[in-house]
């Protein structure tokens, strides 16, 4: 059980390798690293390039442009229930919720709308016509008492058998999020929206971003009266209900473009980021490492670019990060008041806006728009999230 | 520190009167004035009004007739609705608006910091997970979504709720939860890594090590430190409620006084807009002047930090 | 013959993070008798903190103590609940720590904070005779003006009158030993002074065995009168005060005392001795002694296998090849018996 | 040429105050926070003077104004005769290439996101020192001077230990090849046995390099070790100035002897047999100091003048200057 035990003096060599080296990174590696193992913050920045491919690729591959309308098409929904109202050749018929007939192709594709011929309101018999094809539809099972029926409607075309039951459901070929109440693309539309609110969300914290990164680091770089008064003004901003103010800009300038929104978003919410980048600089103005470039004499452009900014970008790009949502959020909002963009542009809060009216009868209008914001949001804090941790510089010594 | 109070009372009145300012030249920069319409009005009629408002005086006079105003809390007569003063339409709508507010303010405190400080005891288990999942989905849904989600499956299919108004106290549910969605889970999710945060520091270690009950730990030492950041973020929010009536007002269709201001932003009624506005804002100045009160209440350091710093 | 109050055997404590398993502390072993003060000298890194948390209890995630045995008046501390311990803790074993800016909660007076100490563990006494006590034990750690004192804030006192309010919090219950983590390293050296003259004056007149945790070799002469001295989560040495400034038989111990300036000494200048290298990656220890790779004795054993301890006297043992019955000799290290513990 | 016949660096009455409260609209009363108030010495060609003083006297506010990290509110930095105080910013290039300064944090000191050797290299670049491979070997030289190696030239600090980060910092200020550098506390936050490290290095550059140290430290006992002569601050002025031998065995002023009699010695029969001076009470607040001896409200030999008159530095001997009226 006793082996034996050698004595004899160990070499530097073989005391080294006892030491050992620790994995060279830089930050960024580092950074991408942690966000790697970051599941939600992957899920998000998934969502982030989706979103923006969605918005500047998804109108190229579309027939329609976001102003294409088809009143004979309007209010079709993302998905059909089919009524096969002749075999030979296949004749499949949609009734849309305003009593329009549109002749449906067996996999979605809209073909053309009947004409409404005669109009029994007392019967509730309408007569629709297709050339020579004309068809019944008989709603009258809805009135009766006590309707034992299962069924609402019957179709009958050319005094044919009638048809109670609905063929299958299929998706809309020509408009996949359903058409709005003048028969535009709801798909396109959000698509031309994801564009205008994204475009608003970004410029608009670009706007913020640049103000906030000036604003701060002259305020913090400059200190003593300069940087009080600065604060001072930011205070007073900082008191005030923005949105109001929004409102009110948007009122004052009266016209209702992208980039009225853009200005008016940008003029305000540069605040936060201001304060921000002060507190960044003002702290790393003081850590030994600017003082000892301070003492080197390297010139102050130098120390603002590979001392200051460097490290202080990680908190600013986590707030660019939360910036983009809530102007995206901001936006929606004074358009859901009705101070968006003017028609036909249209950005994903106006087409909420529009949505809202029809909400019980076409509820897929407000969905695609909401969701969109919802999953725009959704990427864009999972992402911040991610950041936030993986930027975090306590997680970051030894 | 009564000093200290009395110096931000006085810096919240200055506030109030520079927005008072900003926002009556702004009004009256606009181009064209409130009489303005697609159908032009005969020039008579034009003087006429314009006399009877006053609008035909120097812009200066005007500021100091609505600075007097302001201060008799006087807010003028209604551009729009004639016979009626912004002074009826703040009175009509102001307490439908406020109760509104005041249960979302009282859903997020309650409801907002316990399941904050629940999840941050439990962290990384099942429920933390679950509550910071519907937290994260709280912030990104816009509260005219939550609203129309509501109305349409809870209201419409389910029928559980009344649609719209507040005749009956179940009225009540949709437009708080509409209200308060966003708010709710920023607090939940704030007050979680501030009890996190707070959890990690020395004197909690300290208290722990004295042999204090847990329930103590947790419940005294840890809690007040970490309502801390909570509560400076309340007194905005609590004025933020307000603003955020707009669009639950709108869809709800509830008369209160956000219903109001869209109503006078679409009718540039620009008394009604000014008076709604500086009322806003003098609100939310009160708010984040009652928060540094509290905020020195809970926080001893402060005033002596302020005091001397 | 004094009784032993504490004994700890053989404590492993780690902490576990996403990059692996910290090995804080990796085995440390020693006895505490009643009445003694026992320091713990080490650089940081060196497991002395781990060690002193774990006897508390209070090893927080993502952390546990992983074996070994933790022996309180004949009860094992590792195996009670939160809730026991919670009962142990500031009534029979208390803990000072390293600052006090931070260690005392910023929103409560100091007469609240004292009182719950007190009324939690005294369950009997009303908040009049509670108050009382906590204004006894700030007199008598030398706060002056007690009475006022005590409404204060903690921010409203200066950090060597924050160190006095733990002292006074943590004897309040009368406990049979302190802990003390590193209790002046963040104080000025006056003030050190004070808040050690205070802790000399305190051994004589409160019934309570001392743990003193520090880096500094000084304060640790000045005070303990056993002591032991921890490297790369182990412990090197332990002895008297006299064993081991006056004979260490550990070469960690004697590299640390070397690479002090005696300010005692005047005249020619004389040269430090420092240790070459750097402590341990606590994630990837060393396999043999922590010390081997900076030794400049290491031996080929030293890298290989784990040292065991060596016995010199009742008092005296050390951790370290050396002394070995087959180890060549090497300067004043002696031979010791390889023991258990 | 240098002019050794002469202090390489003198100070004379300098003063650095901070404005403190106030500000804004409706703010309180300014006060200043007098951090250098009046400090006075000279160090010589070769030589390391030894600042000591506890948290707050300001030692190393004079460090840093020295080095015109601030400007100074008054008096005069004499660097081989010139005073820095005086030259404007734009003409300071060639004294930061004169002066260098070592700081204390060995985490904060050193920009995370550069490499060893951006952050060697920068004051090489900045002085138009060298370059291109010339100047990477002149990091390699000097990363191997401070007991580093050529491998750890593609590293960031977080991959280096507290004492090797240290020793990065050291060669940054080498790099510009200075005759003065200010060490503020450089190694207090270090491990007992890397301090060692550093300070033996720091003695071995200055015997090849033929450097001058204003060593910043509260550590009297380091700071015995490698100064020649030392200077005791108290809240922002010198209580005592003399040779490092001279100034342990023959203390003069209350304040020194106290600050001496507080180390801890590693020697227990030693320390306990030391009889020591508690000083009573907190150092008070820098923050509009009353008149007097700063000391004052401390010291058990106190009187009446002490707490109306500020004593002046004067020399007691063979270049020992006390500060005291009752010494």
């Amino acid at each position: 059980m006793m082996e034996a035990l050698n004595f004899e003096p160990a070499t530097a060599e073989e005391a080294q390798d006892q030491e050992l080296l620790r994995i060279s990174l830089t930050y960024w590696q580092d950074v991408w690293r942690r966000l790697k193992n970051h599941k939600l913050a992957m899920v998000g920045l998934i969502g982030v390039i989706f979103v923006i491919l969605f918005a500047i690729f998804g109108p190229l591959f579309s027939q329609f442009s976001y102003s294409d309308q088809n009143l004979d098409f309007a209010n079709t929904p993302p998905r059909f229930s089919i009524y096969r109202v002749a075999d030979n050749p296949d004749y499949n018929v949609f009734l849309t919720r305003d009593y329009k007939l549109l002749h449906i192709s067996d996999n979605g594709t809209i073909l053309n709308r009947l004409k409404l011929d005669d109009k029994d309101v007392i019967n509730k018999k309408y007569t629709y016509v297709d050339g020579d094809k004309s068809v019944l539809l008989d709603f009258s099972y809805n009135l009766l008492p006590g309707k034992e029926a299962e069924y609402d409607y019957t179709f009958s075309m050319n005094g044919a058998p009638e048809v109670i039951q609905p063929l299958k459901k299929v998706s809309n070929r020509l408009y996949p999020f359903g058409s709005d109440d003048l028969g535009r693309s709801l798909l396109v539309r959000v698509m031309y929206g994801a564009r205008i609110s994204l475009t608003i969300a970004f410029v608009a914290s670009l706007v913020n971003l640049l103000v906030g990164v000036v604003y701060g680091s002259i305020a913090a770089y400059e200190g003593g009266r300069t940087d009080n008064l600065m604060m001072r003004f930011v205070d007073l901003l900082n008191s005030i209900p923005l949105l109001i103010y929004i409102i009110l800009i948007m009122v004052l300038v009266g016209n209702r473009g992208l980039w009225t929104l853009t200005f008016a978003l940008g003029s305000v919410y540069w605040v936060q980021m201001a304060r921000l980048v002060r507190g960044q600089v003002l702290s790393l103005k003081e850590q030994e490492f600017v003082l000892a470039a301070r003492a080197l004499g390297v010139n102050r452009s130098h120390i603002i670019s590979r001392h200051l900014v460097p490290n202080a970008i990680g908190p600013i790009i986590v707030t660019m990060t939360m910036m983009i949502p809530s102007a995206v959020f901001t936006e929606a909002f004074i358009a859901f008041i009705g101070l968006g963009v003017s028609a036909p542009m249209a950005s994903w809060g106006t087409l909420a806006n529009d949505g809202l009216g029809g909400l019980m009868s076409y509820p897929y209008q407000l969905f695609f728009p909401s969701l969109a914001i919802a999953v725009t949001m959704l990427s864009f804090n999972f992402l911040g999230d991610g950041l936030r941790d993986a930027l975090d510089p306590r997680l970051r010594k030894g | 520190m009564k000093n200290y109070f009395l110096r931000r009372f006085i810096y919240s009145l200055f506030t109030i009167f520079l927005i008072a300012t900003v926002t009556f030249f702004m009004m009256h920069s606009i181009p064209g004035g409130p009489f303005t319409r697609e159908k032009p009005v005969p020039p008579e009629i034009m003087r006429a009004l314009n006399a009877k408002y006053h609008l035909d005086d120097p812009l200066i006079v005007q500021y100091f007739d609505y600075l007097k105003g302001l201060v008799t809390f006087d807010l003028g007569p209604s551009f729009s609705k004639i016979g009626t003063s912004v002074n009826d339409l703040i009175k009509a709508g102001f307490p439908i608006t406020a109760k509104v507010g005041f249960f979302a303010v009282l859903l997020i405190t309650v409801l907002g910091v316990s399941v904050g400080i629940i999840s941050a005891l439990r962290q990384n288990r099942p429920i933390d997970y679950f509550v910071m999942f519907m937290a994260t989905l709280g912030v990104t849904i816009p509260s005219f979504v939550l609203a129309t989600v509501f109305i349409f499956v809870f209201a419409g299919k389910l029928g559980w709720f009344p649609p719209f108004g507040l005749a009956s106290p179940l009225g009540y549910v949709g437009p708080v939860i509409a209200l308060s969605g966003y708010s709710l889970s920023f607090v939940a999710r704030l007050t979680r890594s501030s009890m996190l945060e707070v959890l990690r520091q020395d004197y909690i270690r300290t208290a722990r090590a004295n042999g204090l009950k847990e329930l103590s730990v947790l419940g005294k030492h840890a809690i007040k430190n970490a309502l801390i950041p909570v509560v400076t973020y309340l007194g905005p929010t609590i004025a933020a409620l307000m603003t955020g009536s707009f669009v639950v007002e709108r869809i709800f269709a509830i008369p209160g006084i956000g219903r109001y201001f869209v109503e006078s932003v679409s009718n540039r009624d620009y008394t009604t807009i000014m008076g709604v506005t500086v009322l806003y804002a003098a609100f939310y100045v009160l708010m984040v002047f009652l928060v540094d009160v509290l905020y020195a209440i809970i926080d001893p350091r402060i005033k002596f930090e302020k005091e001397s710093g | 013959m004094k009784k032993p109050l504490l004994e700890v055997n053989n404590i492993k404590t780690s902490f576990f993070s996403h990059l692996g398993e910290i090995q804080a502390v990796r085995g440390s072993s020693f006895i505490l008798n009643e009445g003694d003060v026992l320091g713990i000298v080490g650089e940081s890194g060196s497991g002395k903190s781990v060690t002193a948390l774990s006897i508390m209890g209070l090893i927080d995630n993502p952390g546990r103590i992983k074996e070994g045995e933790i022996l309180f008046g004949g009860e094992d501390l590792v195996k009670k609940s939160q809730t026991e311990l919670s009962e142990i803790r500031g009534n029979e074993i208390s803990m000072i720590f390293q600052d006090p800016m931070t260690s005392l909660n910023p929103v409560y007076t100091i007469e609240n904070q004292m009182v719950e100490v007190i009324r939690r563990h005294n369950k009997d006494m009303n908040k009049r005779e509670a108050i009382a006590k906590a204004v006894e034990m700030l007199t008598l750690v030398g706060i002056p003006e007690p009475e006022k004192r005590i409404k204060s804030y903690p921010h409203e006192f200066s950090g060597g009158m924050r160190q006095r309010v733990m002292i006074a919090t943590a004897l309040s219950c009368g406990p049979r030993l302190l802990i003390a983590d590193e209790p002046t390293t963040a104080l000025d050296v006056t003030i050190q002074a004070q808040i050690l003259d205070l802790m000399n004056d305190l051994k004589q007149r409160v019934n309570a065995s001392i743990i003193l945790i520090t880096h500094d070799l000084g304060v640790i002469a000045e005070i303990c009168d056993q002591i032991i001295v921890m490297y790369g989560g182990t412990v090197m040495e332990k002895g008297t005060a006299k064993d081991i400034f006056y004979s260490p038989q550990n070469p960690y111990t004697v590299g640390l005392y070397q690479s002090v300036p005696k300010a005692g000494k005047t005249g020619e200048k004389q040269r430090l001795i420092p240790i070459e290298g750097s402590p341990p990656d606590l994630m990837h220890p060393p396999k043999g002694c922590p010390f081997s790779p900076r030794c400049p004795h290491a031996m080929k054993v030293c890298l290989e296998k784990p040292v065991p301890m060596f016995k010199l006297s009742e008092t005296h043992s050390s951790a370290c090849w050396l002394l070995h019955k087959d180890a060549p000799a090497v300067g004043k290290y002696t031979k010791g018996v390889e023991s258990v513990g | 040429m240098l002019d050794n016949s002469k202090p390489l660096l003198e100070v004379n009455n300098l003063r650095k105050y901070f404005k403190v409260g106030g500000g804004g609209i409706l703010g309180g009363k300014k006060s200043w926070l007098k951090a250098v108030d009046g400090v006075t010495f000279s160090i010589n060609h070769g030589e390391t003077l030894g600042l000591v003083g506890e948290s707050g006297c300001g030692k190393s506010t004079t460090g840093r104004t020295i080095i015109r990290l601030y400007d100074a509110t008054g008096g005069e930095v004499n660097f081989d005769g010139t005073d820095l105080t005086k030259v404007p910013e734009k003409e300071l290039m060639p004294f930061r290439k004169r002066i260098q300064m070592i700081f204390q944090d060995p985490y904060a000191s050193l920009n995370p996101r550069m490499t060893v050797t951006d952050i060697i290299g920068e004051g090489i670049t900045t002085h138009n020192i060298s370059r291109g491979a010339e100047r990477q070997e002149r990091i390699f030289n000097l990363l191997m001077r401070v007991g580093l190696k050529r491998e750890h030239a593609n590293r960031y600090p977080h991959e280096f230990s507290g004492g090797q980060r240290q020793r990065i910092g050291i060669a940054r200020a080498l790099a510009v090849e200075p005759d003065l550098i200010v060490c503020d506390e450089p190694i207090s936050a270090l491990d007992v046995s890397i301090q060692a490290q550093v300070v033996n290095m720091l003695e071995d550059l200055q015997d090849e390099m033929g450097l001058t140290y204003l060593f910043i430290a509260h550590d009297l006992s380091m700071v015995k070790h490698i100064s020649d002569r030392i200077g005791v601050m108290y809240l922002g002025q010198l209580a005592e100035v003399a040779d490092s031998d001279e100034l342990y065995n023959h203390p003069q002023h209350p304040y020194t002897k106290a600050l001496l009699s507080a180390i801890p010695i590693p020697d227990p029969d030693l320390t306990r047999k030391n009889k020591r001076i508690i000083l009573q009470g907190d150092v008070p607040s820098p923050i509009d100091p009353p008149p007097g001896c700063r000391f004052a409200s401390r010291c058990s030999i106190a009187s009446e003048q002490c707490r109306r008159e500020t004593p002046v530095l004067r020399d007691r001997g063979a270049g020992h200057l006390v500060a005291c009226h009752n010494v």
